[in-house]
């Protein structure tokens, strides 16, 4: 600091106390305002995270289970699953694919299901076939509701092959 | 002052601290270097000019946090005001300082260039600046006029009603003034979605570029104002 | 303290605090970091998180505190309707709505559970009966009245207009709604308001083209001063201690001035003047010397059950009630009111003089009519109802004038009908979304209640000059129960659907108009069955409903019932009339019934040779010992009172019907009180059996009963 | 304006007075950053106790019993109330904008001149002129809120003119040597605030005559 502007600032006889004193406040305020915008960004995470989502739910009604024949596998693009009638019974994928997210979609001719984004394919349980997926697609929690209407959680992922819903 | 590290202007920089120095250094530019104390004395400016940019500097931020939570459609955008206030962490208190900020900006800004006026500050060569600060005040006016209407409900529709009846009183060209200003002729979706964009967009820039120019000449024009000498003696 | 250590102490805190710019800096920066953590305190003591943390310590001392700790979701909840619009944050504070455990008193609100409802409170959330504010999150915001409020909270009490802005059917389950939509229609409210679902009949009042020949101006004077002839001094009528109202006419706060040119201009309305009758003069010459022919007619009057539609003011012990039905109109003093030549033209042929009227067209021999004129000219009487109603004279040209222009002004014109004048529709304020008025668009005008919608609905209707002093809606005399039953009606009207998943939502209401064609449509017309009976949904609730008599009642029994109506609950005081029917009219109605109004779920194939006596020893067995029948039905002289005789059940019912109504009463007639027992097959077998073999001799046991019951208890 | 960014000093400041203290650049900084985080904490404080309004939906069928602007334009609305809508909502406000405008660019406001020292009969006659106008139409248009400070500002002028010349001190002194420039902004800035604040507190249903208490 040059000399005048000690001058300027002088009030103490004790220059040296009255500077340590001077930056003691001045770091003291410019703390403060550390702990502000340090306070002021976690208040803005708080801020920035939702209460309340406007999302449909997770839980779905598909359908009635005569809907769909045995050895069938049907797309229901508004929930983007998919719901398979196996021998063994009925199970619900996620469409989405496992490699970036796209959505899938069932080749009847072929007997697959197909990835239009990189070219993955799945077996009708999921296993993946070619491509680039990474994991077979994912069996979603499926129960008979109350009005015998097939229903499906998609929040709720279950093993592939684990759980087969039976009539 | 110390010694400044910058490479004198012109030169070649060389490496990150020479940036940073040179940076400081037109940093300081913005602002003579040295102030005269009397300058800034409390009853000089009362801190207006700074007082009001510090309002402004709020509402960009509050500002800013509110569009994350507001669609500016009907009726969505009044549920948005209800999500605000029950729902949103914190979201009233946003929402009550960006308001009550906009009112104490127009406020200072009314009292910032009355300030200005009686202390004459308005004299050669600041002429332009004056003139500047006068398109502030109409811009400060306008922004908050065009915020006054986003939240939907009875006072912002019929505040904005009245209000932009006045302009349809214009001889001649009124109503399409306010025909292209509301995009209909009543206050309805498309004046909502135009006032938005104005809100948030048009006039907060504008209102950027003006205070950067307002502060860019106060400097030129020699920082705050100090009434000449002979006055001081003549009172 | 004295002024120099204060000043002291002033300049310490100076020196200390702002000493120097430093210390301005840091005294101030220090300020705004607090002032900007106490910020979220505005969050963190928000009502619903102080409900939530006090939910917690509530259910800590219940027995099942694991289980509801283990359902307590904490946070904002939703439950979202985007199809009704609908934002519903209720259970954010109402955590306990949906655990069954937490119904008991004692457990404090807001966290106590909902009774049931046939609606599930987790996908209907409560707004949509409630009302208030969903998105809200702090109780004033959420339940009180303010200005500031799309819908306050509805009261418990009213809470039966939230089931009719879906429900526009009649509800069983809302019996204050339908009675209010009751009286909403039988006060001609449409007359002058529209309100949604409640159609505006093509005839509201009688018509008055011709009024001028049935009563006089004197009488018309009277009735538009105080429409009602017979009441308590609070202008109330009771029947048999039910309250009933008052007549559909209101009143109309008239001036001297006003009365006498309106009754100058009714009583000149005679356009189509009605053709006297001329009775046989051979009868009316033996008839009118016998001291006893106004006895003879009263005691036709209740053979002929005109009680059923029209009731007599009857004072006992001080306290006059009113004895009969409330169809028709009371006709007390009627012989005081409408000239003799028009009124036995009238009960000829009602519908000559009044299309629309409902009063049925009955045979008459010329001795009956003349009995039962003379009964009502002389008997029906009050001497002293005019006395107060001064001179008039005949009309004048300007009263006449002024008569019209009052008849179009006081609204009128809007429930009465008369030669050169049509109604207006839009004459009051339309009321189609009234029930979601904000109080913000209400005028209360003078009047000194609470500001809400309820308090400005029943101040309006009980004292409609209340809240505006110069308005034209006339005076009605509401109890408390009808008000608050209007008062419901009138708020369960929030306009129409505002987004396309309501109107999904909506139930419509099912009264399609049913007036057949051909010989029985004649007779339905001219008997009126529908002001009583229903047919395929449409008509009256006073008697059984019709729509499926084919399959129900024998081809016989119903002959002879049509001939002479005895009744099968000796208990009720209403009664079918007695119409003259000839055999011929008769036979129109059991063909049209044994071709139209059959049940679907009646066997008609079922024959009774196939029920064996055996079969009806053990069904008599089982009607008087296992089921005990007889505590509700009658057959002979014992047994209870609360189901019809069964006496004649054999003769009377089918035994498809009778099956099919032991399998399921509800299935064939919904809403009666029958119980559904749990009969298994041979059970049904057995009872129907037995039920078959109850019969009654010969034709005439109904047609003692019916003079001796006298209309009256 | 002139275009060299060196001569406004010389203008403004033509001789460095030597014996003003002065003080670094960031020290300016230091003493406004300190202001805008008071007025930060006031408003945080406001933000904490009062809310901001929020009516019910927008009814574009339905006009409350009062409509009103915000407050920065209840005076004008106030002015609407009077005059026709051209008048008070075009025309004043563009004279007022270009009044603000031009500020610089008279010589009157740069001389910054005692209004009467100078031509004072003269003068004296013009503001009787002016000030005779100005009420006989306000009156004609019922705008008597707004004549209050015409008379004021008028009295106020007449004191300083009685007082011209005379070497009284404190208040008077400082009255008489008011510029034009000084009298016209003080009047335009008094009907702002009594129209501003007529407009927002004494204005009720049907913009009639209320009291705020």
């Amino acid at each position: 600091m040059s000399e005048p502007e000690k001058k300027n600032l002088a009030a103490s006889n004790d220059e040296a106390s009255f500077l340590s004193r001077r930056q003691f406040f001045v770091k003291l305020g410019a703390g403060s305002l550390a702990i502000t915008g340090a306070g002021a960004t976690v208040f803005a995470v708080q801020y920035l995270s939702p209460n309340v989502l406007y999302e449909p739910s997770p839980i779905v009604g598909v359908g009635r289970p005569e809907h769909f024949p045995i050895d069938s596998v049907t797309l229901d693009p508004r929930a983007a699953i998919f719901v398979v009638h196996a021998q063994k019974g009925f199970y619900a994928m996620s469409s989405v694919c496992t490699h970036l997210g796209c959505l899938t979609v069932w080749r009847q001719d072929e007997g697959i299901i197909a990835c239009p984004c990189h070219g993955s394919t799945f077996r009708p349980d999921g296993k993946v076939i070619g491509g680039p997926a990474p994991r077979p697609l994912q069996w979603l929690k499926m129960w008979i509701g109350n009005d015998g209407n097939l229903m499906v959680d998609r929040s709720a992922n279950i093993a592939s092959e684990s759980e087969y819903v039976q009539l | 002052m110390q010694k400044s590290l910058a490479a004198p202007t012109g030169t070649a920089i060389r490496n990150p601290i020479q940036a940073l120095a040179r940076w400081r250094d037109e940093f300081k530019e913005i602002f003579s270097a040295r102030v005269r104390e009397r300058q800034l004395g409390f009853r000089y400016t009362w801190y207006l000019g700074a007082l009001t940019l510090g309002t402004f500097s709020i509402q960009l931020i509050t500002g800013l946090l509110l569009m994350l939570y507001y669609h500016p459609s009907i009726p969505q955008g009044y549920a948005d005001m209800k999500d605000l206030h029950f729902v949103v962490s914190s979201g009233v208190f946003l929402r009550n300082l960006h308001r009550w900020s906009a009112h104490a900006m127009v406020f200072l800004v009314f009292a910032h260039m009355a300030k200005v006026f009686y202390r004459g500050a308005y004299r050669p060569p600041r002429e332009l600046n004056w003139v500047v600060g006068v398109c502030l005040l109409l811009l400060t006016l306008l922004a908050s006029y065009t915020g006054y209407l986003l939240p939907w409900d009875q006072l912002s529709y019929w505040g904005t009603t009245v209000g932009s009846s006045i302009i349809s009183s214009t001889p001649f060209i009124g109503e399409k003034l306010r025909f292209i200003l509301l995009g209909g002729h009543t206050v309805n979706a498309n004046a909502l979605l135009r006032f938005y964009v104005l809100h948030v967009v048009i006039l907060p820039l504008a209102v950027i570029l003006l205070v950067a120019i307002h502060l860019w000449r106060l400097h030129k024009d020699g920082g705050m104002y100090v009434e000449h000498e002979k006055n001081v003696e003549k009172r | 303290m004295n002024p120099q250590n204060v000043r002291g102490l002033i300049g310490w805190v100076r020196r200390v605090f702002f000493g120097d710019p430093a210390r301005r800096f840091a005294w101030v920066s220090l300020l705004l970091t607090l002032s900007l953590a106490v910020a979220p305190t505005k969050d963190f003591f928000r009502q619903s998180r102080q409900y939530q943390r006090q939910y917690s310590k509530v259910i800590e001392r219940r027995p099942d505190a694991r289980a509801l700790r283990g359902r307590m979701v904490s946070g904002i909840h939703q439950i979202w309707l985007p199809d009704l619009g609908i934002l519903d944050r209720c259970t954010t504070c109402h955590l306990g709505i949906a655990e069954p455990t937490l119904a008991d008193a004692s457990v404090p609100q807001p966290f106590r559970a909902h009774p049931p409802i046939p609606h599930d409170a987790e996908k209907w959330g409560c707004v949509v009966c409630h009302r208030g504010q969903g998105p809200a999150t702090e109780v004033a915001e959420a339940h009180e009245t303010t200005v500031a409020w799309e819908q306050p909270i509805l009261p418990v009490h009213f809470i039966q207009a939230s089931c009719g802005t879906c429900h526009l059917d009649d509800l069983p389950q809302a019996p204050q709604l339908d009675q209010g939509r009751q009286l909403l229609a039988r006060f001609d409210c449409t007359g002058c308001h529209k309100i949604a679902g409640i159609d505006r009949p093509a005839m509201l009042g009688p018509d008055l083209t011709d009024i001028g020949t049935k009563v006089s101006r004197e009488w018309l004077y009277k009735w538009l001063k105080e429409p009602r002839t017979i009441a308590d001094a609070n202008g109330n009528v009771t029947v048999d201690g039910i309250d009933f109202g008052e007549p559909r006419m209101p009143t109309f706060r008239l001036s001297d001035s006003e009365l006498q040119d309106l009754s100058a201009y009714l009583s000149t309305r005679n356009a189509h003047p009605i053709r006297p009758y001329h009775f046989d003069p051979r009868i009316v010459a033996s008839l009118s010397k016998r001291q006893d022919v106004a006895d003879q007619g009263e005691a036709r009057f209740r053979q002929m059950f005109c009680s059923t539609c029209h009731s007599l003011a009857v004072t006992r012990a001080g306290e006059t009630s009113l004895i009969g039905g409330d169809i028709g109109p009371e006709l007390t003093k009627i012989g005081s009111k409408v000239n003799p030549d028009w009124l036995a033209a009238w009960l000829r042929n009602p519908q000559e003089y009044l299309p629309h009227s409902q009063m049925p067209r009955y045979e008459w021999s010329d001795a009956d009519l003349y009995e039962v004129t003379r009964y009502m000219e002389t008997k029906l009487t009050d001497p002293d109802l005019l006395a107060d109603v001064p001179k008039l004279g005949s009309p004048t040209k300007t009263e006449i004038e002024a008569g019209q222009r009052l008849f179009v002004d006081k609204g009128c014109a809007s429930c009465h009908v008369t030669e050169g004048l049509s109604p207006q529709e839009d004459f009051g304020p339309d009321l189609s979304a009234i029930g979601s008025r904000n109080i913000s668009q209400l005028d209360f005008g003078p009047a000194k209640v609470q500001p809400t919608l309820i308090a400005y609905l029943k101040s309006k209707i009980s004292n409609p000059l209340s809240v505006n002093p110069s308005g034209r809606m006339p005076q009605y005399h509401l109890d408390q129960a009808s008000l608050d039953a209007v008062t419901t009606a009138l708020l369960s009207l929030t306009g129409p659907p505002s987004t396309r998943g309501m109107e999904k939502l909506i139930v419509a209401r099912q009264n399609p108009e049913f007036h057949p064609a051909g010989e029985f449509g004649k007779l339905y017309e001219r008997y009126k069955c529908y002001a009583c009976h229903k047919f395929n949904g449409f008509g009256g609730t006073l008697a059984p409903d019709l729509s499926y008599e084919g399959s129900r009642a024998t081809r016989q029994w119903l002959l002879q019932f049509m001939e002479n109506p005895q009744t099968l609950r000796p208990t009720l005081v209403l009664r079918m009339p007695q119409f003259n029917m000839p055999e011929r009219d008769a036979a129109v109605f059991a063909d049209y019934f044994e071709t139209a109004m059959q049940s679907p779920a009646v066997d008609a194939t079922l024959d009774r040779k196939q029920f064996t006596p055996t079969m009806a020893a053990a069904g008599k067995q089982l009607y008087e010992k296992k089921y005990q029948c007889q505590a509700c039905h009658t057959i002979g002289s014992a047994g209870g009172y609360v189901g019809p005789s069964l006496g004649n059940a054999g003769n009377w019912l089918t035994p498809g019907w009778i099956e099919a109504w032991l399998r399921n009463p509800q299935a064939l007639v919904p809403g009666t009180i029958e119980p559904r027992q749990a009969f298994t097959a041979d059970e049904i077998q057995a009872l129907t059996a037995y039920l078959l073999t109850l019969k009654q001799s010969g034709p005439a046991n109904g047609a003692a009963a019916a003079p001796s019951a006298r209309g009256t208890k | 304006m002139t275009s060299d960014p060196k001569a406004p000093h010389e203008i403004a400041l033509p001789q460095p007075i030597e014996e003003e203290k002065s003080i670094p650049y960031w020290e300016m900084l230091f003493r406004e950053t300190i202001a805008i985080e008071l007025l930060a904490s006031v408003l945080v404080w406001i933000a904490l106790w009062w809310n901001a309004p929020l009516e019910l939906l927008a009814d574009p069928q339905q006009t409350p019993k009062l409509a009103k602007a915000p407050w920065y334009f209840t005076g004008l609305q106030e002015l609407l109330h009077y005059f026709p809508p051209f008048v008070a909502g075009i025309i004043l406000p563009t004279l007022i904008v270009v009044a603000l405008v031009v500020v610089p660019f008279f010589n009157v406001n740069i001389k910054d001149e005692n209004l009467w020292v100078h031509h004072k009969s003269q003068r004296l006659a013009i503001l009787g002129i002016v000030l005779a106008a100005l009420t006989v139409l306000l009156i004609r248009f019922d705008a008597w809120d707004a004549l209050l400070p015409v008379w004021l500002i008028a009295i106020f002028m007449g004191i300083a003119a009685a007082n011209e010349g005379r070497r009284d001190r404190g208040f008077r002194r400082w009255l008489s040597s008011k510029p034009l420039s000084f009298w016209i902004m003080t009047w335009f800035l008094m009907e702002a605030v009594v129209l501003t604040s007529v407009g927002t507190f004494f204005r009720g249903p049907g913009w009639s005559w209320i009291w705020p208490w």
